[in-house]
C-alpha cells in the first residue's frame, strides 16, 4: 500500500470497521489512485486515549465517548480545541441511545426507566466508573428522573437513582462483561446497554430468547471521531485521515452503519430504517448535567453523586 | 511361627494405605475440581460451535499472527531472563558482598507488583511523556505499542523465575567443584561451561519452562503497552480478550485452548525431562549397586 | 616511612578464587536497575508529585479503604486455602507414587500459563448459577460467583503454584531420620507430622503463602470476571487502580498501587528476615 | 530384655542385603555389630528397631513376639548415626519429646516431665545446655543429647548406629567409656553398629562380625581375637601377614622362603596368618624359618616401631608389617633397604580345603 | 619445590582463624598438619593453595613469591576432603580436565591427553574404571581418582585435605601406603591435613601440630613422640595419664598417693604425664611409687590388654589407662574391682611454672 493509517477505536467496533475499511479503500483508490492500508486497534476507549497520549501512533480515533476524545486535546494537545466542528453533527457520524434487553415475554413487564426502580427487578449494566456505557446508562436514568420528578426535586431524584443502583446485581467493568453476565450466566432481568448492542446481542443469542425494549425517553450517545493531528502530521497522513472520517458521512457508509444498528443522520437512510429505530425522546448530556466536564466532575469523580448514592 | 511380610519400603509417616489413599483421593478430587474441570471447560467452550469452526478460527490471519508474535516474545524473553537469572544466581551464591540480601529481595519485586501496574510503570517511563520516552520520541524510536515494549514488560513480569530456581540449588551445591576446577587451571568460561552448567542444567531447564509458561500467558502488563493493533501487536492472550469482546466466544476459547496447550506442552516437556533425569539417576544407582556387589 | 612500607608489603591483595564477580554482579545490577528499579521510580515520582495531602486523600478514600479490606480478606483466605491445598499437593506429589502423578505435577503450573482473563471467565462460567458447579452450589443454597467468595476462588486459582513449588523441594530434601527418630520414640504419625515434619516445612510454607498472598493482592484479570464488583462489597483494590486509570488519574493510580506494593514488600521482607532467623537456628551460623 | 532374632532376611530389589541369620542377645548384654561398609549392619539394626520390615523370620523381645509390631510400639531407644536431633526444638524439648507423645493416660504431668528431662540432662552432664538448639552443639554434645532422648522413655533395648563415627579420637574415647558406664548402671540391652574394630573389641560383651549380609562370627572380644574362625574375620581384624605355603619336605615353601612345621601341624598346603607382633627378627634365617624381607619403611608408633617389608625372592600379595618394641628395634638397628629375616612365634593355619584355622605355636 | 610460609595470619569476621605463623617446607618433603577440629588446618592449606587470601604474610614456592598469584597460576595439586569429583564427567574426563583446560599452545593433542590419562589411571590402578561415573565408585576409588586428577598437570606441590577421613580402616591403610609410595616416586612436595595422630605419625616426614590457629610443634614423628614440648601436644597425642603432684618430703604427693622423685628431677609442684605402657603393675606399692587404683574395665586389644582404673584416695580428672602385654597381665591375673598399684618407668614432668616438660626416668 502507498500509505498506512491506524484507526484506534473502541473495543466492540472491530466488525464495523472491518466492513467499512474495504469500502473506503476502494473509494480512496478511485478518488486518488493510491492504495491505502488501514490498521485497526480495539480496546476500551479510555485505554486507547491513554495509549495515544503515551505514544500509540494513531492517525484517527473513532470512539464511543466524547470525553475520551476531548482528553486528547486537554491532556495530550494532539487535536485542536474545536475538534467537534471538524465534521458534521459535532463530529459524530452516527449515534445511539440506551435501551433494555429483557428476557422473552418480558416477565417483569419493563417498559420505561421507571420500571427499573421497582422492588423486584435485577439489573445488569457495567460500572459507570470503568465504562462509558455505564456512564450513559446512569445519565439516562438521571435524565429520566429529572424529567419525571422535576429538576428541583433532588430528594426524589436521588431516591429514584438510589433504588436504581441498588437493583444492580453485577457491575462488570465493560459492556461485554455485562452482556455475558446477563446472557450466559442468566443473571438479572434487564440488561441496560447501547441500543446498537442490544440488537446485536439479540441477533447473536437468538431473537426468540430476548426482547428489546426502547424506552420513550433516553439519552443521546454520540460516537465521536477525530483526526489525531499531531500523529497524522508526523506520519504525513492528514489528507487520507480526513477523508477516512468524512467518508463515514456518505450515504453508502451511513447505510452500512445503520446495518450495524447505529442511528444515523442521513435522511435517506433514516427513512429506509425507520421501523428499526423507533422514535425516542433523546436527552443530551448538556441537558442533563451541563456537559461532559461537569458530569464527570459532579457525578462520576471520587466523592461525586454516584459515590454518594452508592455509599451504604 | 509367624513370618513377617512387610513391604520392603522404609516406614515413613503417612505410609499406611488408608491415609495414603485418603490423601491421594482428596488431592485428586480437589485438583479435579480446581484445575482439571476448568481446563475441560475451556475446551468445551472452544468446541461449542464444532470442530470445523474451531480449526478455522485458529488459522485466521490474526490468530496466526498472534501465535507468531507470542512465540517471538517468549523466544526473546526467555534468553534475556536466562542470562540475568544465571548472572544473579552466580553473584549471590558464589560471592559475599554488602547488599547481597537486598539484591535477593529486589528480585522478588515482580511478584509483588500487579501486572497492570507493571505495564503502567513502563508506559509512564518509556511512553512519549516519560522522561526516557520523550527522548526516544525525539530519536524516533518506538518502544511502547510495538513488540519491544511487549518484550520489556514480559521480561519484567517473568524475571524472578530462573534465579529463583537456581539460587537454592547453587547454594546447596557449594563452590567446591568450581574451586577444584580453578585449581586445575580452568578459565572463567571453561569453568562455567564444563563444571557449573552441567550441575545446574536441570534447574535451569525448569526455570526456563516456568518463564516460558508465564511469558506466553501474560496478559495484564502486555495489554497496557501493546496498543492492541490487530495483526501487529496483539499477542495470543490479547487476542483471546479481543475475540471475546467481539462476541466470538468460541474463537476466543479456541485461542485460549491453544495457550493452555502451549502451557501443557511445556509442562509435559518438563515432566518428560524430569522423568529422564530420574531414570538416569536410577540407572546410575543400579550400576553402582552392581559395582559394589 | 619504613614501617609504612613493610605494612603494605605484608598485606597481600588476594585475588578472588572464582571468576566473574564484576561481570555477574555488574550485569545483575544493570538489569535490576533498568528492568526493575527504573520503572519503579516512576511510581514513586508520581506519588511524590501529588503531595502528601492529596496522596493521603486518595489512599484513604472510603471506597478504596473498603476495597483494601475486601482484597486483604480475600487474599488472606485464598492464601490460607492454598497453604492447605498446596501442602497437600506437595505432600502427595513427593511422598506417594500413584498412576497419574506426573500429570498432576504438570497440572500444578497451569494457572501460571493461562491468561488470567481466561481463568476468570472460565471460573465464572463454572460457578455462575447456571454453570456446572453453580447449579450444584445453588441447590445447596451457596453462591460463589459474583460474591466475595468468587474473589477468593479466583485468587486461589491463580496463585496455587507458588505454595506447591516452594514446599515441594523442601519436602523432597527432608531426611527420613528425624521422622524415624520420632517414631522410635513412640509418636503417632500425626504427632510426628505435627511436631517434627511440619516445623521443618514451616519456613517454606510461609514463603509460599506469602508469595501467593502478594500475587493475590495484585490479581486483576481473573478476579473482575467473577467478583460482581459491587461497591463496598466485592470491589478489589486493583479495580480501584483500574478506575483511576480510566479517569486518566495516574497519580491516584500510582498512589493506590504504591500502597499495595508497599504492603507486599513489607510482608516479603518480614518473611525473609523471619525465615533467615528461623533457618539460622536450624542450621547454625553461616 | 533379651532379644531373639530368628532367620531374619531382607533384600532391596534384586539385592540380598541380609541372608537369613539368627542371633540371641541376652538381657543386659552389650553387642557390637562389626563389619565392612555395606555388610548389612545398619539394615539388621533397623530391622530390630522395626524401622525396616524383614522379608522372612521373626524377632522376639523377651517372650513377646514383636515381628509384626510397629516401631512405635516396640519401645526401643534408637540413636541415629547423624543424631537426627529435631533441629527446631531446644535440647530440653528434644529430650522431652518421647514423654510428651505418650498417650494421655500414661503421660506424666508437665512438671514431672520437666523433672525427668532435667534428670536425664544431668545424667549426660549437659543440664546447662537445656535451652540451646542442636545447631549450637558440638558433635559430642549432640551425641549425648541423642542418647538422653533415646533413654527418656526408659526403653529396655537401646540400639545405636555408629554412635561415635563422626567424632574426634579423643572425644570418642571419652564417650565410649561413658556409654559403657551408663549401660552397666541402667541395665538395658544394647546393640551398636561400628566398623572400627578397636571400638567393637573395647566396648562390647560380644562382637558380631558381619560380611555380605551374613554373620561371620559371634564371640567375646578376647575369644574373637584369640580364635578368629575364618579368613574374613582375620583379614578384617587386621594386622595379619599371610604366608602362602606349599608342603615340601616337611616345610611350607614359597619359592625361596620356607617355614618349618611346628608340632601338631597338618601336612597340607595352605595359608599361614601371622599377626604383626608375633615375630622374632634377626639378620640371619633361623632353624624354624627362612623368610627374607627388605625393609621399605620404619614408623615409630607409640610404644612400638612398625616395619614395612617386602618379600625377597618369594611371593606375597601385601606388604608385610611387623611391630617391634623399641628395645628390640634398637638392639638390631635396622635401616631402610636392609634385608632381615623374621621367624613367627605363633600363627593360624588355614589348610586349603578347610574353613577353620588351626592355631600353631613355635614356642615351647 | 620448597614452600616458605612467612607470618601468615587470617581472620573470619571477628574470629582469628590463624595467628601469624611461619613454616618452612623442604623440596620433596611430606608434611602432616595435625590438630583438633577447628584448629585452622584447612584454612592454612587453603591459603597455601590460594583458595583463601591471607590477611598478612607471604608465601613463596621455591624462590617464586606466590602471595599475590591467583590459584589458577600457582599450579598446585589439591585433593578435597570429599573429593569434589565432577559428577557429570566420567573418571577419564575428570582426570583429563586439567589438561584440557590448558591454553591452546600448551595443551597436548587429544591423543596425547588420552595416553597421559590412561597412564595416570594405571598409576592409581584404576584403568578399568575409566568410563565409570564418580557415583559408581567406592570411597577409596574416588580418593584415588581425585589424586590422579590433581597429579595430571604434574604439579610440584600436592595439598590434601583429610585425604583418608571418610574411609574404612583397612582401605585407609592401603591408600596411605600407596600415597607415600607415589610421593617418593614422583618427588613432589606434599602437605596433608589430618586429625588422626597415627596417620600423621606414620605418613609424614615432619608433623606440624596445630591448635587454635597457631603451630604448637613441628617435628619428625619419632622426635615428636619422644619429646612433645607442651601439654597440648601431650594431650593430643593421647594415651597419657596425668598425675597432679605437690612437692612434699622429696615426693610428689596427691592425697594418699605419692611418687618418688627420680634423679635429676626438679623440686617443684607440677604435673607428671606418663604414657599408658610406661608402667609396672603390682599388688603392693613399690619403693618408687604408691599409686593405688581400682580396676574398672579390662579390654584385651590386640597384642595388649588395656586396664581402665580409677584412683583410690587421690584425685585425677580422668580415668587412668594402662596397657600391659598379655604375658604381664596373665602373670598378675587381675579382676574387675580389684585394687592394684602402678609404678611409672618413665614420664614427662611439667613444673607449674614451666611450659616445657622434662623427661624423667625411674629406670637405670
Ligand atoms: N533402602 C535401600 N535400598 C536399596 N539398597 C539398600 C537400602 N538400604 C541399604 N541398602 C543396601 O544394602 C546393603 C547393606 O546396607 P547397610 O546400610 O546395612 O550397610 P552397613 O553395614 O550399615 O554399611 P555402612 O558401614 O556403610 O553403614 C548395602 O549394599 C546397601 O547399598
Ligand atoms: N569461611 C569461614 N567463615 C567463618 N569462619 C570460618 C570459615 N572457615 C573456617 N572458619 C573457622 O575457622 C576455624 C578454623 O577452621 P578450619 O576449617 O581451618 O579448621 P580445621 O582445623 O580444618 O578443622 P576440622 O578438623 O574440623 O576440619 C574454625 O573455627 C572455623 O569455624
Ligand atoms: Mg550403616
Ligand atoms: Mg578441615
Amino acid at each position: 500500500a502507498d500509505q498506512t493509517i491506524l484507526n484506534t477505536s473502541y473495543d466492540i467496533a472491530r466488525e464495523l470497521f472491518a466492513t467499512y475499511n474495504p469500502t473506503f479503500e476502494k473509494h480512496w483508490l478511485e478518488k486518488t489512485g493510491k492504495t491505502i492500508e488501514i490498521k485497526q486497534s480495539h480496546a476500551g476507549s479510555s485505554k486507547q486515549a491513554n495509549a495515544i497520549m503515551n505514544g500509540l501512533s494513531a492517525d484517527v480515533v473513532t470512539f464511543n465517548q466524547v470525553t475520551d476524545v476531548q482528553v486528547l486535546h486537554d491532556k495530550g494537545k494532539m487535536i485542536p480545541a474545536d475538534w467537534k466542528n471538524e465534521f458534521p453533527n459535532a463530529s459524530s457520524p452516527y449515534y445511539s441511545t440506551i435501551a433494555f434487553l429483557v428476557r422473552k415475554g418480558n416477565p417483569k413487564n419493563i417498559k420505561s426507566w421507571g420500571d427499573l426502580a421497582g422492588n423486584d427487578v435485577a439489573l445488569v449494566f457495567p460500572n459507570p466508573k470503568t465504562s462509558g456505557n455505564g456512564r450513559y446508562t446512569f445519565l439516562a436514568a438521571y435524565g429520566y428522573a429529572q424529567n419525571t420528578f422535576g429538576k428541583d426535586n433532588e430528594a426524589k431524584v436521588d431516591d429514584f437513582l438510589g433504588t436504581f443502583l441498588k437493583n444492580v446485581s453485577v457491575f462488570d467493568t465493560g459492556g461485554r462483561g455485562a452482556t455475558t453476565t446477563f446472557v450466559e450466566r442468566g443473571i438479572g432481568d434487564v440488561l441496560i446497554t447501547f441500543e446498537s448492542e442490544v440488537n446485536n446481542i439479540r441477533n447473536q443469542y437468538g431473537a426468540d430468547k430476548y426482547e428489546v425494549v426502547v424506552p420513550k425517553t433516553s439519552i443521546l450517545a454520540e460516537f465521536p471521531v477525530a483526526v489525531v493531528e499531531k500523529n497524522a502530521k508526523k506520519n504525513g497522513t492528514e489528507e487520507v485521515s480526513h477523508e477516512y472520517l468524512s467518508y463515514l458521512y456518505s450515504e453508502e457508509s451511513q447505510r452500512l452503519l445503520a446495518g450495524f444498528n447505529y442511528r444515523v443522520h442521513n435522511d435517506v437512510v433514516k427513512k429506509e430504517f425507520a421501523d428499526k429505530f423507533p422514535e425516542v425522546n433523546l436527552l443530551t448530556v448538556e441537558n442533563i448535567a451541563g456537559g461532559w466536564p461537569q458530569a464527570t466532575k459532579e457525578l462520576f469523580a471520587n466523592g461525586g453523586k454516584l459515590d454518594q448514592l452508592q455509599r451504604r | 511361627m509367624s513370618s513377617s511380610k512387610h513391604s520392603s519400603n522404609q516406614l515413613r509417616v503417612g505410609d499406611s494405605p488408608l491415609v495414603k489413599w485418603l490423601l491421594i483421593g482428596l488431592t485428586l478430587f480437589l485438583t479435579a475440581i480446581l484445575l482439571v474441570v476448568p481446563l475441560i471447560a475451556i475446551f468445551q467452550q472452544a468446541f461449542m460451535e464444532g470442530a470445523a469452526h474451531y480449526f478455522n478460527s485458529l488459522i485466521e490471519a490474526d490468530t496466526l499472527h498472534a501465535i507468531g508474535l507470542t512465540l517471538v516474545v517468549a523466544a526473546l524473553t526467555v534468553p534475556i531472563n536466562l542470562v540475568f537469572g544465571v548472572m544473579l544466581a552466580w553473584a549471590v551464591t558464589r560471592f559475599e558482598f554488602p547488599g547481597r540480601k537486598l539484591l535477593m529481595t529486589l528480585m522478588d519485586i515482580p511478584f509483588a507488583v500487579s501486572p497492570v501496574v507493571a505495564g503502567l510503570l513502563y508506559l509512564l517511563l518509556y511512553g512519549n511523556n516519560g522522561w526516557i520516552g520523550s527522548w526516544l520520541y525525539d530519536q524516533d524510536i518506538q518502544l511502547m505499542f510495538a513488540w519491544p515494549g511487549i518484550v520489556m514488560v514480559t521480561v519484567f513480569v517473568t524475571c524472578p523465575f530462573v534465579a529463583r530456581e537456581l539460587i537454592p540449588l547453587m547454594q546447596q551445591q557449594g563452590r567446591e567443584d568450581e574451586e577444584a576446577a580453578v585449581i586445575l587451571g580452568a578459565s572463567g568460561w571453561q569453568l562455567f561451561r564444563r563444571v557449573t552448567l552441567p550441575n545446574i542444567k536441570w534447574a535451569l531447564i525448569y526455570g526456563v519452562i516456568l518463564t516460558n509458561a508465564r511469558a506466553v500467558g501474560e496478559f495484564g502488563a502486555v495489554s497496557v503497552v501493546s496498543g492492541n493493533i490487530r495483526g501487529e501487536t496483539n499477542t495470543l492472550p490479547l487476542l483471546v480478550q479481543a475475540q471475546y469482546e467481539d462476541y466470538q466466544a468460541a474463537a476466543a476459547f479456541a485461542s485460549a485452548s491453544l495457550l493452555a496447550m502451549i502451557a501443557l506442552l511445556t509442562l509435559l516437556l518438563k515432566a518428560f525431562i524430569e522423568w529422564r533425569q530420574e531414570r538416569s539417576l536410577k540407572i546410575e544407582a543400579e550400576k553402582e549397586r552392581q559395582v559394589t556387589q | 616511612m619504613a614501617t609504612h612500607l613493610s605494612a603494605t608489603e605484608t598485606r597481600p591483595r588476594h585475588k578472588r578464587v572464582l571468576p566473574g564477580l564484576s561481570l555477574s554482579l555488574g550485569t545483575s545490577l544493570l538489569f535490576i536497575s533498568l528492568i526493575l528499579l527504573l520503572p519503579m521510580s516512576g511510581l514513586v515520582m508520581q506519588s511524590v508529585d501529588m503531595g502528601w495531602d492529596r496522596y493521603w486523600q486518595v489512599i484513604s478514600d472510603e471506597r478504596v479503604v473498603a476495597s483494601y479490606k475486601v482484597t486483604l480478606w480475600a487474599a488472606l483466605l485464598a492464601s490460607i486455602f492454598n497453604g492447605f491445598f498446596g501442602l497437600l499437593l506437595a505432600w502427595v506429589l513427593v511422598r506417594y507414587d500413584f498412576p497419574g502423578r506426573r500429570i498432576l505435577d504438570a497440572l500444578v503450573d497451569l494457572p501460571f500459563a493461562l491468561p488470567t482473563a481466561v481463568a476468570g471467565i472460565t471460573l465464572a462460567t463454572l460457578y455462575a448459577q447456571n454453570g456446572w458447579y453453580g447449579e450444584i452450589l445453588e441447590s445447596l443454597g451457596l453462591k460463589v460467583a459474583y460474591t466475595p467468595w468468587g474473589i477468593v476462588l479466583a485468587m486461589a486459582f491463580t496463585s496455587i503454584p507458588f505454595v506447591v513449588r516452594t514446599v515441594q523441594p523442601v519436602l523432597e530434601e527432608l531426611s527420613p531420620e528425624e521422622e524415624e527418630a520420632g517414631m522410635t520414640l513412640g509418636a503417632s504419625d500425626w504427632s510426628v507430622f505435627r511436631r517434627v515434619i511440619f516445623p521443618a516445612l514451616w519456613p517454606a510454607l510461609m514463603t509460599g503463602i506469602a508469595l501467593s498472598f502478594t500475587r493475590s493482592l495484585g490479581e486483576f484479570g481473573a478476579v473482575i470476571f467473577i467478583a460482581g464488583n459491587m461497591p463496598y462489597v466485592s470491589e478489589i483494590t486493583s479495580l480501584m487502580i483500574f478506575v483511576s486509570l480510566q479517569e486518566f488519574d495516574f497519580p491516584a493510580a500510582s498512589a493506590i498501587a504504591s500502597v499495595v506494593l508497599m504492603a507486599s514488600l513489607i510482608l516479603l521482607f518480614a518473611i525473609n528476615i523471619w525465615q533467615a532467623r528461623y533457618l539460622r537456628r536450624l542450621h547454625g551460623r553461616s | 530384655m533379651s532379644i531373639l532374632i530368628e532367620n531374619i532376611s531382607k533384600h532391596f530389589g534384586q539385592f540380598q542385603a541380609l541372608s537369613p541369620l539368627s542371633l540371641d542377645i541376652n538381657e543386659g548384654e552389650m553387642i557390637g555389630l562389626l563389619g565392612p561398609s555395606g555388610s548389612g549392619k545398619t539394615t539388621l539394626l533397623r530391622i530390630i528397631a522395626g524401622l525396616e520390615g524383614a522379608d522372612t523370620g521373626r524377632i522376639q523381645f523377651g517372650d513377646r513376639d514383636v515381628t509384626n509390631l510397629h516401631v512405635r510400639d516396640r519401645r526401643v531407644g534408637f540413636v541415629f548415626q547423624n543424631y537426627a536431633l529435631f533441629r527446631h526444638m531446644t535440647v530440653a524439648d528434644n529430650v522431652a519429646f518421647g514423654l510428651e507423645v505418650l498417650p494421655r493416660k500414661e503421660r506424666p504431668s508437665p512438671t514431672e516431665i520437666k523433672t525427668r528431662v532435667m534428670h536425664l540432662l544431668e545424667m549426660v552432664q549437659l543440664a546447662h545446655l537445656a535451652n540451646r538448639f542442636p545447631s549450637q552443639l558440638s558433635g559430642g554434645q549432640k551425641q549425648r543429647i541423642a542418647l538422653a532422648r533415646a533413654l527418656a522413655t526408659q526403653p529396655e533395648v537401646l540400639l545405636l548406629d555408629e554412635p561415635f563415627g563422626a567424632l574426634d579420637a579423643k572425644v570418642r574415647k571419652e564417650l565410649r567409656r561413658w556409654l559403657r558406664g551408663l549401660h552397666d548402671e541402667l541395665g538395658f540391652t544394647s546393640v551398636f553398629v561400628t566398623h572400627d574394630q578397636e571400638e567393637a573389641l573395647e566396648l562390647s560383651d560380644r562382637v558380631v562380625v558381619m560380611s555380605n549380609g551374613h554373620i561371620e562370627q559371634i564371640d567375646q572380644p578376647g575369644a574373637l581375637y584369640a580364635s578368629p574362625n575364618s579368613r574374613f574375620v582375620f583379614d578384617f581384624l587386621g594386622n595379619a601377614n599371610v604366608f602362602e605355603g606349599k608342603m615340601e619336605n616337611g616345610n611350607w615353601q614359597n619359592q625361596q622362603a620356607s617355614i618349618a612345621l611346628p608340632n601338631g601341624a597338618e601336612q597340607k598346603d595352605g595359608q599361614l596368618y601371622i599377626r604383626s607382633h608375633e615375630f622374632f627378627v634377626s639378620r640371619e634365617p633361623t632353624a624354624q624359618a627362612s623368610l627374607p624381607l627388605r625393609v621399605i619403611a620404619i614408623n615409630p608408633i607409640g610404644a612400638e616401631v612398625r616395619l614395612e617389608l617386602t618379600p625377597i625372592d618369594w611371593q606375597s600379595n601385601d606388604v608385610w608389617e611387623i611391630d617391634l618394641p623399641h628395645k628390640a628395634f634398637d638392639k638390631n638397628c635396622f635401616d631402610k633397604g636392609q634385608t632381615l629375616y623374621v621367624t613367627p612365634k605363633a600363627g593360624y593355619f588355614f589348610a586349603h580345603d578347610a574353613q577353620k584355622p588351626v592355631l600353631l605355636s613355635w614356642e615351647k
